[in-house]
């Protein structure tokens, strides 16, 4: 990992103002890559995952990209949506990167899409699941690598009916991520025909949740959907367990409830259902070949965090290997990122107009510590974009 | 004369001011291809100096700490998302007063509320009304949530039809922030070396002996309190237009926390003390982060190291610099001894 | 001499929780009259001087200047009114310069409406008047020094000087001569006695010899009520007074 | 909501005030006697949780990691109070909220260089990892039991020691006039360390207790900070007391306030605040 800060500080100094860089042949100079990511706050482990499955994916192109070496440039986006315009600016004009790869926070996408659309840099989101991004915010020059909130928890919606639940309480987050997702989940549910019938919102960050434990009791529903993720997550599920609540209602969720965190549940996730684009147990090739590698690059299997770091990479580079190291030339680079279609270890991926990944969408059940695939939950969904004009 | 500083404050300032304003013209030489981000991190710089100037109206003259400032500047920045049509650019002839006028009427309400608590429990309450505008913001329909919300267009300035500044040129909008940021500045130092300025030095001083003279003093530091809150919320709406993007992280108790920051390392009390301080804040910032991952360490450390050693910050260092300071030994305990921590000593009094 | 009293109170009395402080005092001050209050520590001057200046309301009783009721009025509102009143411990700007310090009580009583801190005028005005205050008080060589730089004895003169600021009708000085050395004494004792022309002054002092040169009438309070109050001879010669205040070593010689 | 549920309730609140309680009462203690705002008391509050979490890794036993963890939170005190607040006494507030305003910047992120980024939990241990049936669908872990007895006996200490030992006389006449205490030839400095060293093993120890109960995070403290200070400042700055029913209100309050107005559930605590602040300027018992 200190390579990397070594060669990030040389990088950084120089383009810095040491030297004046006129317009180099754009074969010899690395590929620029600006990572901006968590890596302090409650969202760390997102940021370092993504990032190590985005240096694996380019390792195993032997470190390279269309031909070139690779450089990164890490800025700790700390969650901080207000910081985001800023920091997103120091990348694009400041170390002039040729790819913007985060963030993990909706509200840092937000302010990213912001100057995405300003300066025309292409960016890619290996998290953030706002449905705007790749909505009414879609632009040519913005990708997608991972989901939309909508696209977890809409599959969830049909597999609750298809269980035999009729009446739902929802509970997440007071915020936009925590909203969109419980959104799309009621959408399907309801279709279907059956009720939610309380929304229940936490004060953000909030992780005492013992009082609306007890009021779900209060009001017995069939099934309760949740949204929560990192610490968040953990703690409502262990409290969830706790409470008894486990073996009497049913808890179904989008796969962020327990990703990545299985080994802090120590068994109180056993038996929780989730859908989630990704499962670390999906047997297909490429995903053994990937749970291998990373495993053993990173000493811990990998999550759905990691593995859109990983597609990132990959989808760099297809697209870079087609342009052959070609970064000056944006509407080709672009043609080619849209034009990518991957076998990705979460299976077959392709993007959408407005270059939203088109996946299939698994539903899981954590089995001895294990997401273990049940079924699939929607084969191939595309995300409505009918607000993006690109 | 407690406003009045050596001449070599004066030079300094302006020699900083016009290596800032000619920056467009030496800046390319300097910077190359990057001089464009140099200039946006310039103008951010001189909009939370701005912020940082408008606390130390409160925190430096009138000697009330508030923890709770960052509510203004967020006010600032959502009345402009609130208030600029979708598909057009608003016009800052009314933006900027309706800004202003928002922004007193709400430092009006919470001042009415805050300004008779003393000490830590100023201190809280400035906290817990910055905390309620950020929960309210982060959860209200309108206000697009904790995602923030986004400003389309730059507020516009025209005179009639014809478009007398270029908002989106970044320059333009730098001159703007700079322009605001000196007029800021002019009218504090007016302000602090008025008659006005001499009662709230008397009121940071000593409170309790301005009411046995007849002064109300809750009035002026109301009026202080609305002051500081307006130059604030004029601050965050800059903020704001730079980046077309309002966030409830711009009201969170961190970015008060930043900005107090920004007053030790530049130093209270003296109006231009935090415009140093904001700079410093900033660059210090870019420097840690190219640094290293582990950042939050170095910024920390400094900010320690700048209460224990250098209790004046960099305003300090100018107006009675280390080798001067055998001389004018006064200057030291006047910080050690100032009158507010009488209060404390006896914060069990009333 | 015998006009209507400038201050008068009645009944005036405060308790704290069981203790009584000032127990039924009942004194008036005439105007252009220095009126000294006299007792033993924990008599309950120092509690009345606070009852008179607003600084805490009476228990019960009333409180009469220029005939008007004035007891719950605040601190604020009594100074505006007219009295001003020093601090048995010093209290005034330290980080202000002597002549800011007299400025500061000076402003507000010369229509101090905040609309007039714009005209150049009336700063000068104020700058005068401080300044004519710094002079009567012996400490124009000081004007520019931080309050804070200055000796006790000069602080407390200060202190008079802020008062003397004010222009008020009645002043309420607290041991103003306490902690000084002979010499600050004698010239405070005079200053204050060029002061009656134009002044009415209550003054809280235990230095038995200077209160008996100054003093036009004395009121003599022991353990919260007053044991005797009237012209300074008529106070040197009662035997209440002796009894209770000298009486103690005049036994003790003779025991 | 029908009785049964409105016990649970009560239950619940019960539980969190008195958490909070244990955290509060250190910084109401440090701020009342040495008047002293310590904002890094909530990153305190997270290296306990963290220290626990690691020592039970590597020992196996949750006690036996209390039992070690407690004295680390100490030396921290006594270092942390050696080190930087030795000038802050005569300070002015500002100048402590800047400085444990650092304070915090650095001690998350020693925690990130430590321990890393991950999300971790502590298994509850042996003796009380049993629950309760409440209800026909809801149990009740008995370690929440446990916790609240916890804070119970600590409340009870804590009220003696202020209220019938030598100590205690010295920090309520400190908590009224340090330098009266001074005077009367009590070395101010050690009790100050002491107190302040008391203070942080509180806060420590109550993320340590907790740790079974919540996700062990980075950046946890920060939010129970904020609630902290609301808790202190209504119960009345400096009095034991104050913390103690000042943290059973706001318990109730993050309690029943989401389940009768959920709409303002993120503002309730503030709300109270402003509303103790206006009739009683000075919190309930100061």
């Amino acid at each position: 990992m200190n390579n990397t800060f070594k060669k990030t500080i040389l990088a950084s100094l120089v383009s810095a103002g040491m030297m004046t860089s006129g317009l180099a042949a754009a074969d010899e100079h690395p590929v620029k890559l600006g990572l901006m990511l968590p890596y302090s706050g409650t969202y760390t482990a997102l940021g370092e995952a993504i990032t190590n499955g985005l240096k694996l994916a380019i390792e195993q192109n032997d470190g390279q990209l269309g031909g070139r070496d690779v450089e990164y440039v890490q800025l700790d986006s700390e969650a901080n949506p207000s910081k985001a315009p800023q920091n997103m600016s120091r990348l694009v004009k400041g170390d002039n990167v040729d790819f913007v790869i985060g963030p993990v926070h909706s509200g840092v996408a937000m302010g990213m899409l912001r100057v995405a659309k300003q300066s025309g840099a292409i960016t890619i989101i290996p998290n953030a699941g706002l449905g705007a991004a790749t909505n009414q915010l879609c632009m040519p020059n913005v990708f997608r690598t991972s989901f939309s909130m909508w696209q977890n928890s809409y599959p969830m919606g049909k597999v609750a009916y298809d269980q035999g639940h009729r009446e739902v309480v929802t509970i997440t987050w007071d915020y936009a991520g925590g909203k969109e997702d419980v959104a799309g989940f009621k959408e399907a549910f309801e279709a279907e025909g059956g009720e939610v019938v309380e929304e229940i919102f936490v004060p953000f960050p909030s992780t005492e949740f013992q009082s609306y434990l007890t009021q779900i009791a209060s009001i017995d529903p069939d099934a309760v959907y949740t949204f929560f993720a990192g610490g968040g997550g953990v703690s409502f599920v262990r409290d969830y367990a706790a409470a008894g609540l486990k073996d009497s209602i049913p808890l179904l969720g989008s796969g962020f409830l327990t990703e990545g965190n299985v080994a802090a549940l120590d068994g109180a996730g056993e038996g929780v259902q989730t859908t989630l684009h990704y499962a670390e147990t999906l047997d297909n090739e490429q995903n053994q070949a990937f749970v291998e590698a990373y495993q053993e690059a990173y000493g811990k299997a990998p999550d759905t965090y990691a593995v859109q770091g990983y597609d990132t990479g990959a989808m760099l580079v297809q697209a870079l290997d087609k342009v052959d190291g070609n970064t000056e030339d944006k509407e080709a680079l672009i043609e080619a990122l849209a034009s990518v279609e991957l076998q990705s270890p979460r299976g077959p991926m392709s993007f959408s107009e407005s270059h939203h990944p088109i996946q299939n969408v698994y539903l899981r059940e954590i089995q001895d510590g294990k997401h273990e695939v049940v079924g699939v939950a929607a084969e191939q969904l595309e995300v409505p974009d009918d607000a993006c004009k690109m | 004369m407690l406003h009045r500083y050596p001449k070599r404050v004066a030079f300094i300032m302006l020699a900083l001011l016009a290596i800032v304003a000619f920056y467009p013209l030496w800046g390319p030489a300097v910077f190359g291809d990057q001089s464009e981000f140099i200039l946006e991190k310039l103008t951010l710089m001189v909009i939370l100096a701005l912020f940082a100037m408008s606390l130390d109206l409160l925190v430096g003259i009138v000697g009330l700490v508030s923890l709770g400032h960052a509510l203004f500047f967020g006010l600032g920045a959502y009345t402009l998302a609130l208030a600029s049509p979708d598909f057009s650019p608003a016009s800052l002839w009314w933006m900027l007063p309706l800004v202003m006028l928002v922004a007193a009427v709400a430092a009006l309400v919470v001042g009415v509320l805050v300004i008779r608590t003393k000490g830590i429990f100023f201190i809280m309450t400035t906290l817990a009304f910055g905390q309620m505008l950020y929960y309210l913001v982060s959860t209200s329909p309108f206000t697009g949530g904790t995602d923030g919300v986004f400003i389309m267009f730059r507020p516009s300035v025209t005179l009639g039809e014809t478009p007398l500044l270029d908002m989106s040129d970044p320059h333009t909008f730098f001159y703007l922030c700079l322009v605001l940021l000196v007029i800021g500045f002019l009218f504090l130092r007016w302000l602090t070396r008025s008659y006005y300025g001499q009662v709230l030095d008397g009121i940071h001083d000593n409170e309790h002996r301005m009411q046995a003279l007849g002064y109300a003093t809750h009035g002026y530091k109301l009026i202080a309190f609305v002051i500081s809150g307006v130059l604030a919320a004029i601050a965050g709406m800059l903020a704001a237009m730079q980046y077309g993007f309002a966030n409830p992280a711009q009201l969170g108790w961190h970015t008060s926390g930043e900005v107090l920051m920004m007053l030790i390392l530049g130093g209270m009390g003296t109006i231009f003390g935090p415009i140093l301080g904001a700079f410093a804040y900033e660059i210090l910032l870019f420097v840690y982060e190219h640094l290293t991952m582990h950042w939050p360490i170095l910024m920390g450390l400094t900010i320690i190291v700048a209460v224990l050693v250098l209790p004046r910050g960099i305003a300090g260092l100018i107006i009675a610099p280390p080798w001067q300071r055998k001389k004018t030994p006064a200057v030291e305990d006047e910080v050690a001894a100032s009158p507010s921590v009488r209060s404390t000593t006896q914060h069990k009094e009333g | 001499m015998s006009q209507e009293p400038i201050l008068a109170t009645h009944g005036l009395t405060r308790r704290f929780g069981g203790l009584v402080a000032v127990n039924d005092v009942g004194f008036d001050v005439r105007p252009n009259e220095i009126h000294a209050v006299l007792g033993p520590n924990g008599a309950g001057k120092s509690t009345l001087i606070n009852l008179l200046s607003g600084e805490l309301p009476p228990s019960e009783g009333q409180v009469l200047f220029h005939g008007k009721p004035i007891q719950g009025k605040s601190v604020r509102q009594i100074a505006r009114m007219g009295i001003g009143r020093s601090h048995q411990k010093t209290n005034i700007f330290p980080r202000l310069t002597c002549l800011q310090n007299c400025e500061l009580a000076a402003r507000i009583h010369m229509g101090g409406v905040l609309g007039s801190w714009r005209s150049r005028a009336r700063a000068r005005e104020v700058t005068e008047r401080a300044r004519e205050v710094l002079a009567t008080c012996q400490l124009t060589p000081r004007a520019d020094t931080r309050a804070a730089d200055m000796s006790y004895g000069e602080q407390r003169q200060l202190q008079i000087a802020m008062v003397l600021a004010t222009a008020p009708t009645l002043m309420l000085l607290d041991e103003p001569m306490a902690g000084m050395g002979r010499e600050e004494t004698v010239q405070v004792t005079d200053l204050l006695e060029s002061l009656t022309d134009r002044y009415t002054l209550v003054l809280i002092e235990h230095d038995m010899d200077s209160v008996f040169r100054l003093a036009d009438r004395i009121t003599v309070m022991v353990d919260g009520c007053v044991l005797e109050s009237g012209p300074t001879d008529q106070i040197r010669r009662s035997e209440k007074v002796r009894d209770v205040y000298l009486g103690r070593h005049h036994e003790e010689a003779t025991a | 909501m029908d009785l049964a549920f409105f016990g649970v309730q009560l239950l619940n609140g019960l539980q969190y005030g008195l958490l909070l309680f244990l955290i509060a009462s250190g910084l109401t203690l440090i701020f009342g006697i040495m008047g002293i705002i310590n904002l890094a008391h909530g990153a305190m509050y997270m290296i306990g949780a963290y220290l626990v979490w690691d020592l039970t890794m590597r020992l196996g036993n949750f006690w036996l990691a209390i039992v070690i963890a407690i004295p680390i939170a100490v030396a921290l005190g006594l270092i942390i109070e050696r080190l930087f607040l030795d000038t802050l006494y005569k300070r002015d507030h500002l100048y402590q909220v800047l400085l444990t305003f650092g304070l915090i910047l650095v001690i998350n992120e020693a925690q990130r260089i430590i321990w890393g980024g991950d999300v971790h939990s502590v298994a509850i241990p042996a003796p009380f990892d049993a629950s309760l049936q409440l209800t026909d669908n809801l149990q009740y872990s008995v370690y929440r039991l446990f916790v609240m007895g916890v804070c119970l006996a600590l409340a009870g200490g804590i009220y003696w020691v202020i209220r019938h030992t030598r100590l205690g006389i010295i920090i309520r006449a400190g908590a009224v006039n340090r330098d009266m205490v001074e005077g009367l030839g009590i070395n101010v400095r050690t009790l100050f360390t002491l107190i302040f060293s008391v203070g942080v093993a509180l806060a420590a120890f109550a993320g340590m207790i907790a740790a079974p109960l919540t996700s062990i995070t980075p950046g946890m403290g920060d939010s129970i900070l904020i609630t902290c200070f609301v808790v202190v400042v209504i119960g009345g700055i400096g009095s034991i007391k104050g913390a103690f029913w000042g943290a059973i209100l706001i318990g109730m309050a993050e309690t029943f306030g989401p389940v009768l107005i959920p709409s303002l559930a993120s503002m309730v605590i503030y709300l109270i605040m402003a509303a103790v602040l206006l009739v009683k300027p000075r919190g309930l018992f100061a």
